[in-house]
């Protein structure tokens, strides 16, 4: 019963269509990948606060320790830095790690390990040690998180080397992400999105992989390219839902992947529209935004017909009165009319 | 069943009053019932109007710890400060804070005692020493520390006191924060409030069976024990730590064992979903602070049922009131949204 | 005597003009502030690990507990989190702190206390608080620092609303930076860079501040922009050299501050050149040259003749062994010919 | 003038040996002699050579506590694993590294044992179970911690030990990870180095008076303290703790009391600068650990001055042949920045 549970449980989303597959809620996605992942691999473990709680992660490790036991499936102290430092010697030492997190505001605590040593160890020992290992976090959003519980920190991580990060925006790619992340010989930041997981969709139900760093086309449309991940895919479908309306077609780009980034993807939308709309669920400034708008400065320059626009977070902390969150995050709105002012300049 | 209480109370029960009563004018027995009966009083209308929706932040009730804020606080001044974890709302009350501004703010309206910034979890009002909180574990810890530190250098005659949880110790910055406290010897508190849980997992999924206040003590500091239940204990406990800080001798460590009787978030109790027993808490509920408290209080023949009648009639009168005035307050503008990210 | 003493020693630097002014080293400029803000204000403290050692803290710090006091100059235990949170603490009561690392990198275990507490509490308390500190580290490079000695992170902190951070370049803004770093009522990172630290220039003696938030022109010229701070303005300013003896003239400009950026001097400067290299200390991604470089593409759109180029370094970790560290930081020539490349283009 | 002493010695200086060497074969007591003479040999080599500048790397001499690495190692089996800090060569050469690639790696050779990345600070070879090791003071205690959840995993007949200084104890994450370890009753030994300094802060700037021993044990763990100049009783103490890991019955954390006669870091010994007595050093070179060790096995006539030229000439042939290797070896290429960024 997190405290915004019913918040998310209000969110409306599009059914998806069930002549196209079995459909399953975005946690269910979640939970099967951890499911199979643990059966198929004696290697993997799941950790994290209160994984093996009647709440279970928002859902997304119910039955998880009863199925597979608690030496594989276990709640921690509440010591973040170790237990990132735990995960990352237990990776280094033959097992697959999955280290779960309520929100990515308490993976700040273990930057030194995130950053100074799982990403960095690969390359300091020449090779001889692989990182293979999972670092899941949910965004918070709504419901007063406030700054304390609703940072996205992709962008802070973005110029680490040694790191992925994976974003889903769907079920399909929550599992299939999540499956390639736990397979990856790297660590790999797995960042969902709270508003994110009540929604349906087509999910295979054996094992599959999404590929890590390839983006992916939601849509397809000459005048403009929306580009994101996560929760931002979500914003920015529905405004090129209001875009089409109006005659305006808009590419939306699915980074999927956020590093390493798929540029091929961006430059080849951006070499059809010109037009370039980066839409992040994080600040504007030194992030995601900034690093999709500098590389179509950088690499698809000749194409660019107009100013790059960003659609973020303002530079201000989190506020947590409700009010005030709707002042704070962008909507579709937003998305659609900084679209219509780059079509018509 | 006995066999399925994990976390047994281990205190004396109304047994346990009577040492410290002697030292307290009836009057100053009184208004610690009553202080504590507010905060329940308080906690259960939140918890009553929760489902509405109005009230769009987390919460965190203090139900069933309340002896262990109203009897810390109680041995504090007004110019002492309190720093607290998430689980604000006993703090924020006994160390005096405003109710209105406390329920304006759970409305998320701009006269609530952050401006609608914070929430439930961030109740801080520097006026009357509620001094800061953060909502990451073990986060407020050395800020707590730091503003003991101003005080030493600036010789001022006040001390600190910051609330804390049984999972806050295993944060490395909790380590920390003893170490550098105890080497400074700087006027602090550190007010472990035990119950036990983190959330919905049991202490011993999280620490070997280790003595939480031996661990204190083993970074050099007097580390005590008190019942939690016992408001005098309490109280008399935390002045003498607050003595020994006043007196330039450094930090204590207390732990003080308690029992939340709700959810550790939101409305109503969740041990039917099994992660502790239902009856570990009923077993808790029979040595209730509030209960305890006025039995003692009304065998010793300073308490009538009458008068506590008197008493919830008047905090439900000021309840009301408060209630009233936050959904009446305005909400904030976006202008509001870009004042404060720096000060100037 | 750190280990990479005598590679700084080794350094060779323009030598300034005395009829300029009084010429001292920038840890002399450093070690000045510091002073005159202990002497001028009661509230200002001095912490760190080994600022009262005989080394100082690279001599920044060399003598000022034997003038303030063990009380406000004091060695730290290892505990860099809490340290920053005492910091942020004494800061929120009245004091004044200057914590002080030998490396940025050991910022990274302090994160938590820096991004969610430090740079948020006056947001949170609706301004009843302020949280005025300064955090001061020196990034390390050469000499074998490796992946964990010698990151530059200023990149990550740029999305991190209600903190500053400066980096100076010179020992005229090392000084004047540092003031206004203690004097402001933000938390504010300075960056350093450990091969400036020999650096030679002229300082007025007394009371001085550097503005924070404004940026300032090193050289002028019509024919590309070249923007960075600290030590790539030394690189920046080689390289112009070097280009203007080929006819070639650089706008370089030393944004002093890298957050908040004066996005003011970097468009108008775009406005003239019509071509923008972003040089940087840290990782190319995501960081300071991201940045700058979408904000050509959002704001300066108009004016930009050619792609942006960021030269800083790639998405590896530094390595610890003198020849891959030849290749892997950049250097005067590498900015001189892709100046070159974008003129001539 | 013992009174500048702020660190005295506290052992027994050469009569500790005799309780421990009847257990030994006299083969096995030279056999640790030459461990620790030969590591003082290539120190001293190192040293002598660094101000030439062909080694461009940081350097943390671990001369003065060479007992202490090779008596910890000594104990270990060749699968066992060795984490450390910054301080790596005892640990390196003690577990069985090999000479030629470090040397290779500290003159930033490709053949160096992590190929001109990592430098002295990283001085890792998983072939000897020299595991992992961290330039970030505690970095490496976790995942010491980590390897040891992952043998418990796997059942895996192995332990590991991750050496630390004093200071290390400062950082929460030690006392995070000792917790954790202690919870989960993992393989491991800390080995933890009290030197009394972190870099030139002593550990009274940094530290209360407290007893790093009972610190640790408060976790929940045996904790026990040893001589760290007498080789036998550190191999005894860290075998019972190696013995109490594969039974599986948890960490044990050992405090080991050692002296080092050289800068942190660097060639030479930077005493004059003031931070610690000259006298302190002169004290505690009076009980160096090869020193008193060769006193014992000449008193026990193990040993001849003979027979310690003709190792002190063995090994210095050596050194020296190693030092021509490294430095006949090849530079890396640029190609070689780009390798092992991410692992396929
Ligand atoms: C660093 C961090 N980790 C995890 C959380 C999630 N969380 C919020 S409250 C809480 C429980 C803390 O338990 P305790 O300190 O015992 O306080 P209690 O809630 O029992 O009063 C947790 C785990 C958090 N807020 N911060
Ligand atoms: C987190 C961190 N803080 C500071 C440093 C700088 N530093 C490097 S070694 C060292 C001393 C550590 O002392 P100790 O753990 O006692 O080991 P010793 O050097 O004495 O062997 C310090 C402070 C660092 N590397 N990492
Ligand atoms: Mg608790
Ligand atoms: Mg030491």
């Amino acid at each position: 019963m997190p405290w915004d549970e019913g918040l998310v449980n209000s969110l409306v989303y599009d059914k998806p269509d069930p002549s196209e597959g079995r459909v399953v809620s975005y946690v269910q996605a979640v939970n099967e990948a951890l499911a199979l992942a643990l059966d198929s691999d004696p290697e993997v473990f799941v950790l994290g606060q209160g994984v093996d709680d009647p709440t279970a992660m928002f859902g997304t490790t119910k039955g998880l320790q009863s199925k597979f036991g608690s030496h594989r499936v276990f709640d921690t102290p509440l010591s973040e830095e170790a237990m990132m430092g735990v995960s990352a010697g237990a990776a280094m030492n033959g097992m697959r790690p999955v280290y779960m997190h309520n929100r990515p505001d308490f993976v700040l605590l273990a930057f030194n390990q995130l950053v100074t040593h799982a990403a960095k160890f690969h390359f300091m020992d020449n090779g001889q040690t692989t990182v293979p290992m999972v670092v899941w976090a949910a965004i918070g959003r709504g419901w007063g998180s406030g700054a304390q519980h609703s940072q996205a920190i992709h962008g802070m991580l973005l110029g680490v080397p040694g790191l992925k990060i994976v974003m889903p925006s769907t079920p399909y790619d929550a599992k299939g992400l999540l499956l390639s992340a736990i397979l990856d010989n790297n660590p790999v930041c797995l960042f969902e999105h709270r508003w994110l997981m009540k929604k349906d969709g087509v999910v295979p139900e054996g094992f599959y992989r999404v590929p890590i760093g390839k983006g992916i086309y939601r849509r397809r449309g000459g005048d403009v390219t929306i580009v994101g991940a996560s929760h931002a895919i979500e914003l920015g479908m529905q405004a090129a839902t209001q875009l089409a309306g109006e005659g305006i077609e808009a590419d939306v780009i699915d980074l999927r992947t956020v590093k390493p980034i798929d540029e091929q993807i961006v430059l080849e939308s951006l070499h059809n529209t010109g037009r370039l709309v980066v839409v992040d669920t994080a600040w504007m400034k030194g992030g995601l935004c900034a690093e999709i708008g500098c590389l179509a400065a950088e690499k698809g320059f000749p194409d660019l017909k107009a100013p790059v626009v960003r659609i973020g977070l303002p530079d201000v902390p989190a506020p947590a009165g409700f009010t005030l969150e709707q002042f704070y995050y962008p909507d579709a709105a937003r998305i659609a009319s900084a679209v219509r002012g780059l079509v018509r300049s | 069943m006995a066999s399925n209480i994990r976390y047994p109370y281990k205190g004396q029960g109304d047994q346990g009053f009577d040492v410290f009563a002697g030292a307290h004018a009836p009057d100053a027995l009184v208004g610690l019932y009553r202080a504590m009966l507010r905060i329940r009083l308080i906690e259960e209308e939140i918890e009553r109007r929760y489902h509405q929706d109005q009230m769009k932040t987390p919460i965190h009730l203090v139900i069933g710890q309340e002896a262990a804020a109203v009897g810390c606080c109680s041995a504090l001044r007004l110019s002492d400060l309190v720093y607290s974890s998430h689980r604000t709302h006993g703090a924020y009350l006994a160390k005096g804070g405003d109710l209105k501004m406390m329920l304006s703010e759970m409305h998320c309206r701009i006269n609530g005692c952050v401006g609608s910034r914070g929430g439930s979890m961030h109740l801080i009002d520097k006026a009357v020493g509620m001094a800061g909180t953060s909502a990451i574990v073990g986060g407020v810890v050395p800020i707590a520390v730091g503003a003991a530190l101003a005080i030493q250098m600036k010789r001022e005659d006040r001390v600190v006191v910051v609330f804390i949880g049984d999972a806050t110790t295993e944060e490395g910055v909790m380590a920390e924060s003893l170490n550098f406290s105890a080497l400074k010897k700087v006027p602090i508190v550190f007010f472990c409030e035990n119950n036990f849980y983190s959330v919905q997992s049991p202490l011993a999924t999280r620490q070997p069976a280790r003595d939480i206040r031996a661990w204190a003590e083993s970074h050099r500091m007097p580390a005590l024990s008190v019942d939690g239940v016992n408001v005098l204990a309490v109280r008399d406990t935390v002045s003498k730590a607050v003595a020994h800080a006043r007196a330039g001798r450094g930090p204590t460590f207390i732990e003080v064992p308690v029992y939340r009787f709700r959810a550790h978030g939101g409305a109503g109790d969740d041990s039917k979903t099994g992660y502790r027993d239902v009856a570990e808490r009923a077993a808790w509920e029979a040595v209730d602070p509030l209960l305890l408290f006025r039995q003692f209080l009304a065998r010793t023949a300073q308490l009538t049922d009458a008068s506590v009648m008197h008493m919830e009639a008047e905090i439900a009168s000021e309840i009301a009131g408060a209630f009233e005035h936050a959904l009446a307050s305005p909400n904030p503008t976006e202008a509001d949204l870009y004042r404060h990210v720096y000060a100037d």
